[in-house]
């Protein structure tokens, strides 16, 4: 059975492995490219945490601070954050989880790798000729006419990267709705497949406003077309407008994939059915669309105006109500349950304490006055840290644990699992709560030096970041042993429903021998729940 | 004659053929919002600078813009013909209308060349050449940059448009389409009415304005 | 150098403001909603992973909870209740802002990078310090010379970013004197963190004095007079002038006839827009014969100019 | 020429209201009607687009699915549109000039 082939042992030349059009081999080649950028945006942040140990700025000059945080923003957001769940474990688990033999445009697929590599190689070029300085955010007129960095370049290599994740989104969309195995509705979708749609749908309607933006800064840089310079009558605030319709909902696109797998694992480690289907499934539809009414949040100090601010802060304290419905839910889930602590279900675990700390922070900056003290400070930071990297990182590393067996057909030693696990839960706390104080404390974000009252925080948030670096670096070395002397993997080792686990580990090329038909809700776990209990 | 075969992701033709469609229409939303962005500025600014920006419509080449207009209607009718054909299995004649459209999109390219050079020579072209003597020069200046970027991006999409209908066409010529498989004919004519479509309503925002005052 | 620091609590710097009060207020609301609704996740959280784990086979795992409507109702609606109080109540404070109070003493800020400037109405000028005066109201009128700045008092909880082109308002009255942090909030490039200051409260019999001990070459009006000179405005707006131009003259606040049909209150945007693009606003009867001034004049003397062309007299002059 | 070579009268019938809709809203631009003039030029062009959309795109023939992307783009270009003028409506220093206090 072990013996027998599947997608990884097909053909292994480097040629077939980069034309490959098989959704499984997309998404191991998405895995290598963005562990990569993870690990680029990593020491950009292990430089920025080491100069902000003191208040002088005595490591870099200001000019590399400010390229080190924009290099850190931009490869995370777009190289790093936006493509990771989906481009890895959601290209390589759709078309399982609905029992299709591929996405429908396979070979859109692999040009979108394609394209997210050209994009991220254009902006690493930039970065390696003397970098850009003006944040991931591109404010104008800072970036069209003031920055004397390379900021054509870094907007062309993310407007590319842009192409590549709406190739994605469209790719789900329509492989969702249209290759769906026979007997699988909608409600009997597993959750991941929900929030990767709802993720998608954001994917596809909100990126070419960025794109379109992006482009309008580098035509303006470039031949001052002057559309966002107040020089020649435009108005710095559209571009802010134009930039967060994507950029906010781009938070959504990075942490409902996240809730997705967050799903799966609360339900497999408590062996029963997620609580409140239907509500956990359409409050992701909710996230989407609400989360495209609320971006002028990030301007409630910028000149706006204060009718718009008022609207904005009401439509914020909105979007907040289906992300609670989901916390609830899945606690409400674990109720009663069988439930056991291997390393994805303490994964799922910490991304629920860490997203409800980001969520709950969040309130204080839809808050109208209490934006306006705290943004723009670090706790604003410590806020957006905590959903991308407490929520949407902490369940990108649960969903591998737990697909790694399929993905790999190999299995992961679950003590060092677990430690890691632990071991990021603690360090990111530690990074980055006291960040929540240093705003609180009215201490501003992009700042390479500051006054000294404020350093104790700042040692202590370095001091978890190296923590968290090691806690980082760990699977790294474990997964890779585990990839030649791993345990080999049955079909389903955690016992679990899904149609992805109803295939061999790793699956065969064609995803299936016979096309699968679906017959029960998701997360049908009434026999085999108890089964396993007693086993353990 | 070949043999139509699904791709191997999917159950039959049908369906193939279905999730094509889907995809384009997909697609169809995000460029909807591609330009919607540049159109979203043309608002914005539109609102702040009305008197200046229909002053600076004055300035645009209603002639050329109207003929161009009623070019890629016309280059429209011709591939939803040509669909229709396919249907019919007159893939032949489908290529032939096919390839009639494209030649249009060449001719709107050329004319918009044209206006360009034009456009050129009275100084309104924002990055390469302006220079407007009027107080309102900075409004007038933002038209044409909107105008120039929007025409620009459109022509892109032309002339992207036009490599499609042709090697469509050349395809369909070669009646490599059957019956039962005309998609191919299909999504490239609705990628081409959506160019069609954009081109209306930029057509409206970019020529029309102040030419009654 | 911080008094601010000394005198505060260790997590949050003392409110010097009544906003201030307000907001920490507003503050203590946001964490305490926050705080309970996490304890009450985590004790559920916790208790239900220990006493569900696998290995306590003992559990009442029966009688499990099938309906789930009402529950989700209740949640859904209690989180909305809750949401949209705070949300009033950050609302009613935020529009606060929006509304200085009446007689407030105005002050220029002119960002730049990398510097804070500012003016004073006698003519004072400060790089980096704002001198006020306690239990005095401030109204600061702010602009950006080049990229977007943020004018940020963490003491006085106030921050609204600093836009070239337009003018942004802020506005505070500090309670007593001390001196507290001014940072730009809105990265601006190379020396952002750099881009710092101290507004200095001090009693008012001090800040009195402060004001006369500044070494000023006259009020911001007579330094706008000398820059009249300068720019060569007097050729044309000047009593011996050959070319027939708009009487400055107690045009302040007037309405004034345009060429186009309409009127124009004379008011402060009026003139500024006046100097910069002439030929937008043509005063009736008059030909447009002034070049803009667009590009050949900073922020700091459209404001002097403007000042002096108040101080001309007028109906909008009168205090 | 056969009978498949026809080109169908619905499509026909388009392309004439369609080039009859452009002369009318070059016509109509020329008449001096005020703010009505953009409102019947944009009215002009939905039309148009809708034809297009409706009769060559086939949208009217298609399912629920696929009229809900089409619809999906412009109801999304809606939502941006209006909280963005939303704030340009309502701020009182747009366009921008900069007035020192009103």
């Amino acid at each position: 059975m072990s013996e027998a082939r599947n997608y990884l042992t097909e053909d292994n030349s480097i040629r077939s492995w980069l034309l490959t059009t098989d959704h499984k081999r997309v998404a191991i080649l998405y895995f290598i490219a963005i562990t990569v950028f993870f690990f680029i945006g990593g020491a950009a942040a292990a430089l920025i945490r080491l100069e902000l140990l003191t208040p002088q700025g005595d490591l870099v000059t200001s000019d590399t601070y400010n390229r080190l945080f924009s290099m850190h923003g931009i490869i995370m957001v777009w190289f790093f954050l936006i493509p990771s769940i989906p481009s890895t474990l959601g290209n390589f688990i759709v078309p399982l989880m609905i029992g299709a033999r591929d996405l429908a445009f396979p070979r859109l697929n692999l040009t979108s790798w394609y394209l997210f590599i050209a994009g991220g190689l254009t902006t690493l070029y930039a970065i390696f000729v003397g970098g850009v300085d003006t944040g991931w955010t591109f404010y104008t007129p800072f970036s069209t006419i003031y920055s004397n960095s390379h900021v054509v370049l870094a907007v062309t290599g993310v407007f590319i990267a842009g192409f590549s994740s709406i190739l994605t989104g469209l790719n789900f969309i329509v492989t969702i709705h249209r290759l769906r195995a026979p007997g699988l509705t909608w409600y009997r979708l597993p959750l991941f497949l929900w929030s990767l749609y709802a993720t998608s749908v954001i994917l596809v309607l909100a990126t070419p406003v960025l794109a379109i933006t992006l482009l309008l800064v580098a035509l303006d840089r470039a031949f001052g077309i002057g559309i966002f310079d107040p020089s020649r009558g435009g108005d710095p605030l559209l571009f802010q407008h134009l930039f967060w319709f994507y950029s906010h909902p781009a938070v959504y696109i990075m942490i409902l994939p996240g809730m997705g797998v967050v799903s799966e694992l609360i339900a497999c480690y408590s062996r029963k059915a997620i609580f409140g289907y239907k509500f956990v499934a359409w409050s992701a539809i909710a996230i989407a669309g609400v989360g495209f009414f609320v971006w002028g949040h990030h301007m409630f100090v910028s000149g706006q105006s204060a009718f718009a601010g008022l609207v904005f802060s009401f439509m914020s304290f909105i979007v907040a109500v289906p992300s609670a419905i989901k916390v609830f839910n899945w606690t409400a889930t674990m109720h009663k349950g069988w439930i056991s602590y291997d390393a994805p279900m303490l994964y799922a675990l910490g991304f629920i304490g860490l997203f409800t700390v980001g969520g709950l922070s969040g309130l204080f900056l839809a808050c109208l006055a209490y934006d306006v003290y705290v943004t723009d400070t670090y706790f604003v930071v410590a806020h957006f840290h905590y959903i991308m990297v407490g929520g949407m990182v902490t369940a990108y590393f649960g969903g591998l644990h737990y697909w790694w067996p399929k993905i790999t057909g190999r299995l992961y030693p679950e003590y060092w699992a677990r430690a890691a696990a632990i071991l990021i839960f603690f360090g990111f706390n530690m990074t980055f709560f006291p960040q929540f104080i240093l705003g609180v404390l009215g201490m501003p974000r992009r700042y390479h030096t500051y006054p000294p009252e404020f350093q104790i925080w700042h040692v202590m948030s370095s001091t978890g970041a190296s923590i968290l670096a090691v806690a980082y670096a760990l699977p790294l070395f474990y997964l890779g042993w585990s990839l030649f002397f791993g345990q080999r993997a049955s079909a389903n080792p955690w016992q679990t429903t899904g149609l992805e686990w109803q295939t061999p580990s790793p699956p065969p090329t064609h995803n299936f021998e016979t096309p699968p038909e679906v017959k029960r809700k998701p997360y049908d776990f009434t026999t085999k729940g108890k089964a396993r209990a007693q086993n353990a | 004659m070949p043999e139509a075969r699904p791709a191997r992701q999917f159950v039959d033709l049908r369906q193939q053929h279905d999730v094509a469609r889907l995809g384009m229409w997909v697609f169809i939303a995000t460029e909807v919002l591609f330009f919607g962005g540049l159109i979203l500025a043309y608002c914005v600014y539109r609102s702040g600078y009305p008197a200046e920006f229909a002053e600076a419509a004055r300035h645009t080449k209603i002639v050329i813009g109207t003929a161009n207009t009623a070019i890629l209607l016309t280059s429209s009718f011709l591939v939803a013909w040509a669909v229709e054909a396919a249907r019919l299995r007159e893939s032949r004649f489908a290529a032939l209308l096919l390839w009639t459209a494209a030649l249009l999109g060449v001719v709107f390219l050329s004319l918009k060349g044209a206006e360009y050079a034009m456009e050129y020579h009275e100084r309104l072209l924002p990055g390469l050449d302006f220079s407007f003597a009027s107080p309102q020069a900075h409004a007038v200046h933002l038209f044409f940059s909107f105008y120039i970027v929007a025409t620009g991006l459109h022509a892109v999409h032309v002339a992207v448009g036009i490599a499609v209908l042709v090697a469509v066409g050349i395809r369909a010529h070669q009646r490599a389409y059957l019956e039962a498989y005309h998609s191919p004919i299909t999504v490239a004519g609705l990628y081409w009415h959506f160019v069609d479509l954009v081109w209306i309503f930029l057509f409206a925002l970019i020529y029309l304005p102040g030419r009654s005052g | 150098m911080n008094n601010w620091i000394e005198h505060a609590n260790p997590l949050v710097p003392s409110g010097e403001t009544a906003h201030a009060g307000s907001v920490d207020l507003l503050f203590d609301g946001l964490l305490a909603s926050a705080l309970l609704v996490l304890l009450l996740l985590f004790f559920l959280l916790l208790r239900f992973a220990i006493h569900y784990r696998v290995g306590n086979t003992n559990a009442d795992r029966d009688h499990r909870i099938q309906k789930s409507w009402r529950l989700e109702t209740a949640w859904t609606a209690a989180t909305l209740v809750a949401f949209l109080a705070l949300f009033v109540w950050g609302a009613r404070l935020y529009l606060n802002l929006y509304d200085a109070p009446a007689g407030a003493e105005t002050i220029y800020v002119i960002g730049k990078q990398w510097m804070w400037q500012v003016q004073h109405l006698g003519g004072q000028r400060e790089i980096n310090e704002l001198h006020v005066a306690a239990d005095h109201t401030v109204r600061l009128i702010m602009s950006s010379q080049d990229v977007i700045h943020s004018f940020f008092v963490p003491a006085f909880r106030v921050k609204r970013d600093v836009l070239p082109g337009t003018s942004e308002e802020i506005w505070f009255r500090p309670r007593k004197p001390g001196v507290f942090h001014l940072f730009c909030a809105e990265y601006c490039g190379t020396d952002h963190s750099r881009m710092t200051g101290r507004i200095v409260v001090m009693p008012q019999p001090d800040f009195a004095q402060w004001l006369v001990r500044q070494d000023v070459d006259g009020t911001l009006a007579a330094q706008g007079a000398s820059l009249f000179r300068q720019f060569g405005c007097g050729g044309c707006h000047g009593s011996g002038a050959t070319v027939r131009s708009p009487p400055l003259e107690g045009l302040y606040g007037k309405r004034v006839p345009l060429a186009d049909g309409t009127t124009q209150i004379a008011d402060e945007r009026y003139l500024r827009d006046s100097i910069l693009r002439p030929r937008a606003q043509i005063v009736a009867g008059y030909e447009p014969l002034m070049p803009s001034f667009e590009g050949k004049i900073s922020e700091e003397e459209i404001i002097k100019i403007v000042a002096y062309l108040k101080s001309l007299g007028g109906e909008g002059a009168k205090p | 020429m056969t009978g498949t070579r026809r080109p169908p009268r619905r499509l026909v019938l388009s392309w004439i209201a369609l080039l009859a809709l452009l002369g009318a809203t070059v016509f109509i631009a020329y008449l001096p009607l005020g703010t009505a003039n953009t409102v019947i030029a944009m009215t002009i062009a939905a039309l148009k687009g809708t034809i297009v959309a409706a009769v060559f795109m086939e949208l009217r023939e298609r399912n629920p699915l696929t009229l809900t992307f089409a619809g999906a783009g412009f109801f999304w270009l809606g939502i941006m549109l209006w909280l963005v003028l939303t704030d340009y409506m309502t701020r009182p220093n747009f366009p921008p000039h900069l007035h020192w206090g009103s």
